[in-house]
């Protein structure tokens, strides 16, 4: 399938835009002007972006503690991501999420999630919801390889195989689970080879090549659209930064490593592509990212100057019903 | 309207739920056949796979068709066998069930309900036991609902399904067989809402679950020694029918607290707590409690027997309360 | 490996001694002289018997509700068997835990569960102390074909993996997870498929062939005893009897399937073998069925006349130290 | 001797018991680089991967390896990075490690220790705050250990991995930066005990963790006033030393209880009603518990502070049991 210029284009924007978002959300962190872990997508863009361009708005997304990513590709406004990183009442979460809980229902972002491999169970129930009712919808569940390792992962994926369930898994690997190389920790060094124990395909992606992650995506959503079951679906990635903001203080990753990954940043290699293809120069990128980086300074300023919530929020959104919380 | 039982009032309604509203489903381990206790009996010859979805021995994923499919519009009944497999799930309940929709400002309606089965019963042993409502009752996000007999658990049962919260069924393995005059219609008990099960002067004695009929048993005693004691039954066990237990203790001045939990740190401790408290002028004895001793439950019936608190233990406490 | 024939007539007689004690429980229970659960191990004896004659005495295992089959073949005293399922001071569990728990720590039996796959952390952390102290110690996890989709398996296999720990996975696959087939809940036929997932050989073998699972079992155990990790053996086997007890009330098991399976009954197949091999007539063959009979109604006896646990004991053994219970 | 904070403490701890037992050992998620916290500091450089065992994100297995190595002779330190994380583990902690012991007919010893990281810190929000020491107080089987400063850290923990049954060690994270003096030697302060972390006549304060700071501090503000508070610190949370904790009231006639975790069905709810059955002929006034409301943990820094008991609720719920 042909992709329109303008998706491809389309595609270097929303990277940006998480690139951009994720630099500002750090600088924010160290700077003390927001709260709360911020856990950074940077290095991981070409994922989250060429998996969820693949998706129509109706489908549905499960998230991680590293969400904001996978917000965006899915078509979060960063006014009310910063908002929320802000706790402020116009934030997604009316200030009461942040940035581990980041959500939007009528989005189809149904979470990040606090808790690893959380997402994978809730990403059943989602896409069961949608064979139930056969509303032809998809349900992309992103999840890291250190979320493999979860009793919930495997519970999920097996489900999901036996209901035929409309759902793609997407692993991220980026080789670490916090401070844990994969190596340490993981018995495969190829996520993809756990779908054989669920009898679904496997299938491992380059995940710092947008196109191809964008093709395997595809490829897999039709799959489950047209009723044939889930798919697993490898990323080979790699975060640029640290578990938990950008610092590198507990990482001991090895200088070379990351060299080599850095050079193979997404966003650097998408522009070098649509730059040959001839769909955007280098000066055209350059404002588009220069766009964004105002837009993001905007949004910032929106977030900073938004409301804080009221005392009285402390005690809504427990229950349905107001009144219920003692 | 007729003699039922517990498990099928349960049963009936699952069906009538099912029957109103086609968003309702029911997923379980062996719920095909009925369900270990035949709570689920006839769903799915009526309702089939699709509604009716026996799952794989997985409960977290179990747990989280039924979150993930409420968050976009269902309205799942999950069923975890017993209740001590709900260590295996807890993450989904207590981590996303509960807090979902306060995490995300509001965003979802989550109207589950999780149906287990609790309590000791001929010599299941410590794995198989257990009656947690406690550890439930803790957590913001649920409701806990506890019926003692058959007419409360269809119409409970049914409130629950219709409420927009998840909500957490318990049923007391011991109560399933016990009968009560059930209508055949649908109906609801609301939730929140306690029910003077007996009504007396001289003791309040606050009960949940199998020991409300404990409770009824041990006033139908003190009556023939001219005690009168009045006998409640919360049924929702959160949020709580403060009210309603303390204009009791207001007017009897003595209280007695009975589970069939573990004592330390029951809910029995919150009631006994907020009744001291609330009604702490009105005491003319301090409340007391009776629930298991502070041990795994054992499987021989020697042991389970004396394990098990009862009508005697409620009696034994009511008379520490009441002098002689 | 050549087995003396003592060995082969003793693999006999233990599988013997099972289905003699199980069917004997099963009448308890109906006659309602025992209480709670007993869930037989009839017609998946070959798998017991063939796992544990391949372990040393010192080896570990643990085990399933259904665990009556794997105290015996690791030695398991019938007497002291019954008695636990009597209630009895004397049981192995002192009448506290009954057939779900029942375990003999002094033969290496670490213990039924109540729980479905709660066995696999806890071999796991037993073959870890094996390692740990490099004593040469295996432990074999034995679990059903449900317990493998239960989110405690998945995680219990990787890390074992990971860490390379002594111990074999052996999946006693009988199609059913209580009244469920396989099918419905199980995204692979063949559990062994799920090894893949976990980097380790998975094997295929006939649970009613005693010698399949004895030569299959040796090699994992040799495998795992020379610090090579684990392997995941699957025993395809069938119950004979319902989930729990032996009515096939709520079981509406294909009769065909029945026929098929009952015809390779473990025992009887070995038997002939035995036969043939000369190492065991028909006569000697009932004269051993004979004996084990009344071993098991000498055991009943003991175990029926045995005393109750005193009232003092319900708050014994909750701590180590006394005193702690309240 | 010398001061130091508890995360330092912990890990002093851990190594001075790694040191005296080889069959010590400590495994968890990133325990390599010294936990998320600090509290495993220096231990892998010492002792390597056979000992400062690094796992997977399998809480489940985790927990696993800690039963099973018990249960045949090792004693291991299990680490849950935080509290909220128990969700995920709860089956091996609760129907395996609590109850093995009893449902073997005490065949087994099982001297494990469970460290986790609980209670709210700088806008964790709602999955990364929870204090849930209620629901381990409310299994037979478990001892349940909360220390408050870094003296008391060092002390019990030492005491916990020497225990012969399995511990919940929890830590406070706002607890984990404060400092008190450390002796540099191993020493134990037994579990079981309470301490009177201040003495006084006019009330009793009972408070867990982070609250015994914050009660130190009500009482030396309300010592400004003419009032003089007893603050105990139980330590041990399961079993509890009730005895001086009624030892106390009965000579104050008046208590409230503080704990940051949610104040409906907490383990102060056991406290009180403790108090007021044991002590009910000498209490003045009911018996007042200060806890978090009944919400999950909001993100926002200025929702988090009005959530948060502190000082102030202590102060408050002191007024309310001593006359002006
Ligand atoms: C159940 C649970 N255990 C541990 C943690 C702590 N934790 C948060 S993120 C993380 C690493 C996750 O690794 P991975 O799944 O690979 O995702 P990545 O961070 O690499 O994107 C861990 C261990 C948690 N949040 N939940
Ligand atoms: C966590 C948990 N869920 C459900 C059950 C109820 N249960 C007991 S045995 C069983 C079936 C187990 O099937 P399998 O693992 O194949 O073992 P089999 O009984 O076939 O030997 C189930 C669902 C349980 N005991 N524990
Ligand atoms: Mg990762
Ligand atoms: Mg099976």
């Amino acid at each position: 399938m042909e992709l329109a210029n303008e998706q491809l284009v389309h595609m270097f924007e929303q990277m940006t835009r998480i690139r951009e978002f994720d630099e500002r959300a750090a600088r924010l962190m160290e700077q003390a002007r927001i709260h709360g872990s911020v856990h950074l997508y940077c290095g991981e863009e070409a994922v989250g972006v060429g998996v969820c361009e693949a998706l129509q708005p109706d489908d549905y997304i499960t998230s991680t503690h590293r969400g904001h990513g996978h917000l965006i590709a899915k078509g979060g406004d960063p006014k009310r991501m910063f908002a929320e990183l802000f706790a402020k009442s116009n934030g997604y979460n009316g200030g009461k999420g942040g940035s581990m809980h980041i959500a939007a229902l009528d989005l189809g972002m149904i979470g990040a999630n606090g808790i690893v491999a959380a997402g994978a169970p809730i990403a059943l129930g989602v896409s069961f919801a949608s064979a139930y009712r056969e509303d032809g919808r998809v349900t992309v569940c992103f999840f890291g390889d250190g979320a493999t390792n979860e009793g919930a992962f495997h519970e999920a994926v097996n489900m999901a195989s036996v209901l035929k369930a409309p759902i793609v898994f997407v692993c991220e690997n980026n080789l670490y689970g916090e401070w844990s190389p994969i190596a340490g920790t993981t018995s495969v060094s190829d996520i993809a080879d756990r779908a054989t124990g669920y009898g679904i395909p496997g299938v491992i992606v380059d995940g710092m090549d947008i196109m191809a992650v964008h093709e395997a995506a595809s490829e897999a959503i039709a799959r489950a659209r047209r009723g044939e079951g889930p798919t697993l679906l490898e990323c080979k990635t790699y975060r640029f930064y640290d578990h938990v903001g950008r610092d590198f203080g507990m990482l001991d990753r090895d200088e070379e490593e990351v060299a080599s990954w850095r050079a193979r940043d997404p966003i650097l290699l998408w522009r070098k592509e649509l730059a040959e293809r001839g769909v955007l120069s280098a000066a055209e990128a350059d404002a588009i990212t220069g766009r964004i980086g105002q837009e993001m300074e905007d949004a910032i300023e929106f977030a900073a100057g938004s409301p804080d919530p009221v005392p009285e929020d402390l005690y809504r959104d427990v229950y349905t019903e107001t009144g219920a919380a003692r | 309207m007729s003699e039922k039982n517990m498990t099928v009032a349960v049963a009936e309604a699952l069906d009538q739920e099912m029957d109103r509203d086609p968003d309702v489903f029911v997923a379980g381990e062996d719920v095909r056949v009925g369900g270990p206790f035949g709570t689920d009996a006839g769903l799915h010859q009526k309702y089939g796979d699709k509604r009716v979805v026996n799952t794989a021995i997985s409960e977290l994923a179990l747990t989280g068709i039924g979150v993930g499919a409420a968050a976009v519009g269902l309205r799942p009944v999950i069923e975890i066998m017993i209740m001590d497999f709900v260590c295996v799930a807890m993450d989904q309940i207590v981590n996303q069930m509960a807090k979902m929709k306060y995490m995300l400002g509001g965003q979802p309606t989550l109207p589950i309900v999780l149906t287990t089965h609790a309590g000791i019963d001929s010599s299941s042993a410590a794995q198989h036991s257990g009656t947690l409502e406690a550890w439930f009752c803790h957590v913001p996000g649920l409701k806990v609902v506890m019926p003692s007999n058959a007419y409360d658990a269809k119409g409970l049962l049914i409130a629950s399904i219709r409420d927009d919260n998840p909500v957490i069924f318990i049923s007391n393995k011991r109560c399933l067989q016990t009968s009560t005059e059930v209508p055949d219609v649908p109906y609801e008990v609301p939730l929140g809402v306690a029910d003077v099960k007996r009504e007396g002067d001289d003791v309040t004695i606050v009960a949940t679950g199998r020991m409300v009929i404990d409770a009824l048993e041990a006033a139908e005693q003190l009556a023939a020694e001219g005690v009168s004691a009045e006998v409640i039954d919360p049924r929702t066990l959160s949020p709580l029918d403060t009210d309603t237990i303390i204009r009791s203790v207001q007017k009897t001045n003595r209280a007695v607290v009975a589970q069939e939990a573990v004592q330390f740190c029951g809910l029995g401790a919150e009631i006994a707590a907020t009744i001291s408290d609330q009604a702490f002028d009105f005491l003319d004895a301090p409340v007391k409690r009776v629930g298991a001793p502070f041990t795994p439950v054992p499987f021989a019936p020697v042991l389970e027997d004396i394990y098990l608190p009862d009508t005697k233990a409620i009696l034994a406490a009511v008379r520490e309360v009441i002098p002689a």
